[in-house]
């Protein structure tokens, strides 16, 4: 296994010229590994931005805190440093019984018109956004104990069902990506081994002049390689495309929201090392698998 | 150098090809392998540098035991043996050039002795002109000599040539028969499975004649013909 | 083209034949194309649920008649059968202003416990669902306009979000049901493209001792059918299992919500023949197309 | 029945194979066909089936104009021409049974008559015990003689046989050339190419001398000499 240089640059030279003499195989094998990595690649694009969006949602589970009617600004201001020095406490807001109101309103539709504002029913309000959507239900807790807090809700209906749902999607996620990545590398892989299978005769002869197996071996292992990389780079640059089409368009109308798409910068670097990574990493190991039942002889 | 003992190839189909053959090869020999079709002469050839292994019985090639040869060591013992194969076993996707060159790259020997040794050999078959061809360009005679020069290119101590000329004019195959007797002369052992009468009878060697898988007679001189 | 029977019969042993003895390869094929379908019938059988599941929403909305706070008994059961005359009306429900004050209390959490039953100030109401979603505005609109009617809101902000919403995933869905059916169809046809390419001497052999183009072509047809068919035997047992496995377990949750899955009767068939279909299709087809290269020799 | 004018094969790396060929073969006519390794004989032989088609010049074999036939009326010239090759061409998957009944069912003749038929031809080359082996599991004389057979199978009226006797002994060789003959005396041509001296000197019949791509000399009962 230890290789001379000269060795090395000839196995390398040995597999571009494979290449280009099987020029049909190669394309045959490019193209699959191009559109499985597609596929993945764009599979996963929109996998991450769901989660992304799974986040969103999460992040907007926010504790609400009843302030008591009979507090004055001065406690309220004591009780809103005491919040904001918890750990676990990102932002808070103050919303005042007649904002509370108007929201009431314009959410559940006019019927509230009646009301005066002379008769509004409802409280002052503290809206406590937590750091890590997990950490809502104790910070919750936390605040309910503290002085001038009428009562905690952090709309635990809603934020768990909202929970459940963001778990149910990450897991299907999850399930998908998990698919997609063994299809990938069983595709790959299984067409890797065809064009090899379709040289078995070639490499019986190799051996048969006295080349070692790791002779043999080498130049189909770097060939694999070379397959899964020139296979990576359409998909990449489509996605590439693809996702900052994507996301100039999708991003205006999301301005103002909670939500975003996952910023190009480093997710696609990501992306791209992941698609490049999969595509060398299976074709040569798939070469190099598939070449072991001729080795033997 | 190469000696059998009581070898007996019986085929996965249940063919006994090759049914109790014991021989003793000398290094420096010309050996001929003559007899019908069928006979066993390419198994015969085929077990001493491995492409088949026997079912039984021992086989000692330049020092190598044969049939016991972990998967490892095989490439070693055919790099002392060069092989003309009786279906050439030319790399289709390699030119002539590069389909000798192999043979030599696999010992790492240096680029410029290959690129002198194997336009040498190809001169010594008379394909110097046809080194950038692919096999599937060239006419069965010239398939079968740039296997020849494939063999020879590495200089094996043993020469195993599987009917090297029944593609080849009678002119050629003198010239090629010529070259054999050049390298044998250089202390190479041949060994030559072939059914040209008139080469075997012209050119006397050892003649091993094999018919239904057993030695039915070896001559140290002998002539072709091996029935009655 | 015309076939005897004698010569059809002998095709169809033939590609059996050429099935067992290029095991490995066929084997190969077979299980590219089974992990392919396989990919698909989940991806087509989760995307489809999504639609439903997008239905189900949008089956939700449903327009909210407020009844003139004078109305008499009578006067409503006018207005009900009036609304139910209409053709796109599915059904109408009452709901009266103290089941609507409690809902809002149970909605919107307990602020408006304050609030007395005798000072409730909302309406009575008729919830109108619709046969289709698409319809909801028009009827709204016509129902405007009958007597009795206060105001009728069919939470329009919030219907055109969730109609948004539902709109999206559908195009998304499309767009990767459009994007898997390609990619099938690519990898599927490649895969067998190799198999046949590795059989090209094969098919110039056949061509020299004197078949006619479509004698060599049958077999390979048929060999191709039969690897479709034969690779979509396990995916389909699989999305069958896999469905019964998920729709029993999902369904108790779902129950007395307003979401369902698809029923396996109808959909898992319709999902099979569409697997079997294309891998049938895809691999005879594939095949056709790419023995031609060897066939003009 | 075959008729060449000045026929001209120049192969798409540059190389002209056959350079300005004229000739007139009989129905019923016996030729040998001999030259040097890589004079052009196979070449000169694989355009009148087809294999090749020729850059310049006429062909016309039992009535088919060869070089302007449309693809669909090859098969149909194929079948009139039984083609030993050069390299066997025998198909790997099938049996030596299927590769000679597949050039028959190519024709749709009944599986009786096939059955029939296959087993004749094998007895005539003596490969009857070996029906059931693939061409892989046969010598490399025992595959040329299942080319053979298969080439006779359907009675062709032109028998097209390149170096049918390359991996044969000389005992069966002389099988094979009888069975040859008999085959010519029912009136099927025969063109052969061949590098057997021998043979062509015993049986005589017309030899046509291919050297550099042209013909060098046709002799009605000519011998193998083509040198000086
Ligand atoms: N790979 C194989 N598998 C099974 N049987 C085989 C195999 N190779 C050869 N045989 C059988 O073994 C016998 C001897 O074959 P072998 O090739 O040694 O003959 P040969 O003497 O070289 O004949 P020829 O002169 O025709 O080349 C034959 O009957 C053949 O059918
Ligand atoms: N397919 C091809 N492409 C290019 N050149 C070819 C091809 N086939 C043959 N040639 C060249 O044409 C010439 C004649 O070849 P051909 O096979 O006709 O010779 P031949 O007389 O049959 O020789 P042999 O006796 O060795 O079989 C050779 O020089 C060969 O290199
Ligand atoms: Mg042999
Ligand atoms: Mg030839």
């Amino acid at each position: 296994m230890t290789l001379k240089l000269r060795t090395l640059s000839k196995h390398i030279s040995d597999s571009v010229r494979n290449i280009v003499r099987n020029s049909w195989m190669s394309f045959a094998a490019v193209s699959a590994v191009s559109i499985t990595l597609l596929l993945v690649g764009g599979m996963l694009a929109l996998l991450f931005n769901v989660n992304k969006f799974a986040t969103d949602i999460e992040q907007d589970v926010s504790v609400r805190v009843y302030i008591d009617l009979t507090t004055d600004q001065e406690q309220r201001d004591e009780l809103q440093a005491e919040i904001q020095k918890l750990e676990t406490v990102e932002s808070v807001d103050f919303s005042s019984r007649d904002e509370e109101l108007e929201n009431v309103i314009s959410g559940y539709g006019d019927s509230f018109d009646l009301i005066d504002e002379d008769e509004n029913p409802l409280y002052d309000v503290f809206v406590v956004s937590t750091k890590e959507p997990k950490d809502t239900k104790e910070t919750a807790k936390q605040i309910d104990e503290m002085p001038y807090v009428a009562r905690v809700s952090y709309g635990d209906a809603k934020a768990d069902r909202v929970f459940k749902v963001t778990k149910g999607i990450r897991n299907v996620g999850g399930v998908i990506i998990g698919a997609l990545i063994f299809t990938a590398i069983f595709l790959i892989s299984n067409t890797i081994r065809i064009t090899i299978y379709s040289r078995g005769t070639e490499i019986e002869i190799m051996k048969l002049v006295g080349a070692t197996n790791w002779y043999i071996r080498w130049p189909f292992i770097i060939e694999g390689a070379l397959i899964g990389l020139f296979g990576a780079i359409v998909p990449v640059l489509i996605v590439w495309i693809g996702y900052y089409g994507a996301y100039n368009n999708i991003t205006p109308f999301l301005s103002g929201s909670i939500y975003s798409l996952l910023s190009p910068n480093p997710f696609l670097w990501e992306l791209t090392a992941l698609m490049v990574g999969m595509g060398v990493m299976i074709g040569s190991l798939g070469s190099a698998l598939s070449i072991r039942r001729f080795l033997n002889v | 150098m190469i000696k059998m003992k009581d070898v007996v190839k019986v085929y996965d189909n249940g063919i006994t090809a090759v049914n109790g053959i014991s021989v003793h090869i000398e290094q420096g020999e010309f050996v001929y392998v003559v007899g019908p079709s069928g006979a066993g002469k390419s198994t015969f050839i085929k077990m001493m540098y491995r492409e088949e292994i026997p079912s039984s019985g021992k086989i000692e090639v330049t020092g190598y035991d044969v049939p016991q040869l972990k998967h490892n060591e095989i490439p070693y013992l055919r790099r002392q043996v060069g092989v003309v194969f009786q279906d050439f076993k030319l790399l289709p996707n390699l030119t002539v050039y590069e389909n000798i060159a192999y043979a030599m790259e696999v010992l790492e020997k240096s680029p410029k002795q290959i690129q002198n040794r194997v336009m040498e050999v190809l001169s010594l078959v008379g394909l110097k002109h046809k080194a950038r061809m692919k096999p599937a360009e060239l006419s069965g005679g010239e398939q079968q000599r740039v296997s020849i020069a494939r063999a020879i290119a590495n200089m094996p101590r043993v020469l195993i040539a599987d009917e090297p000329t029944g593609n080849l004019d009678p002119e050629t195959s003198w010239e090629i028969m010529e070259l054999l007797e050049q390298i044998n002369a250089q202390g190479t052992t041949i060994i030559m499975a072939t059914h040209n009468k008139s080469i075997v009878n012209e050119m006397r060697h050892r003649v091993i004649v094999i018919e239904n898988g057993r030695i039915s007679r070896d001559d140290k001189e002998g002539g072709y013909d091996f029935e009655a």
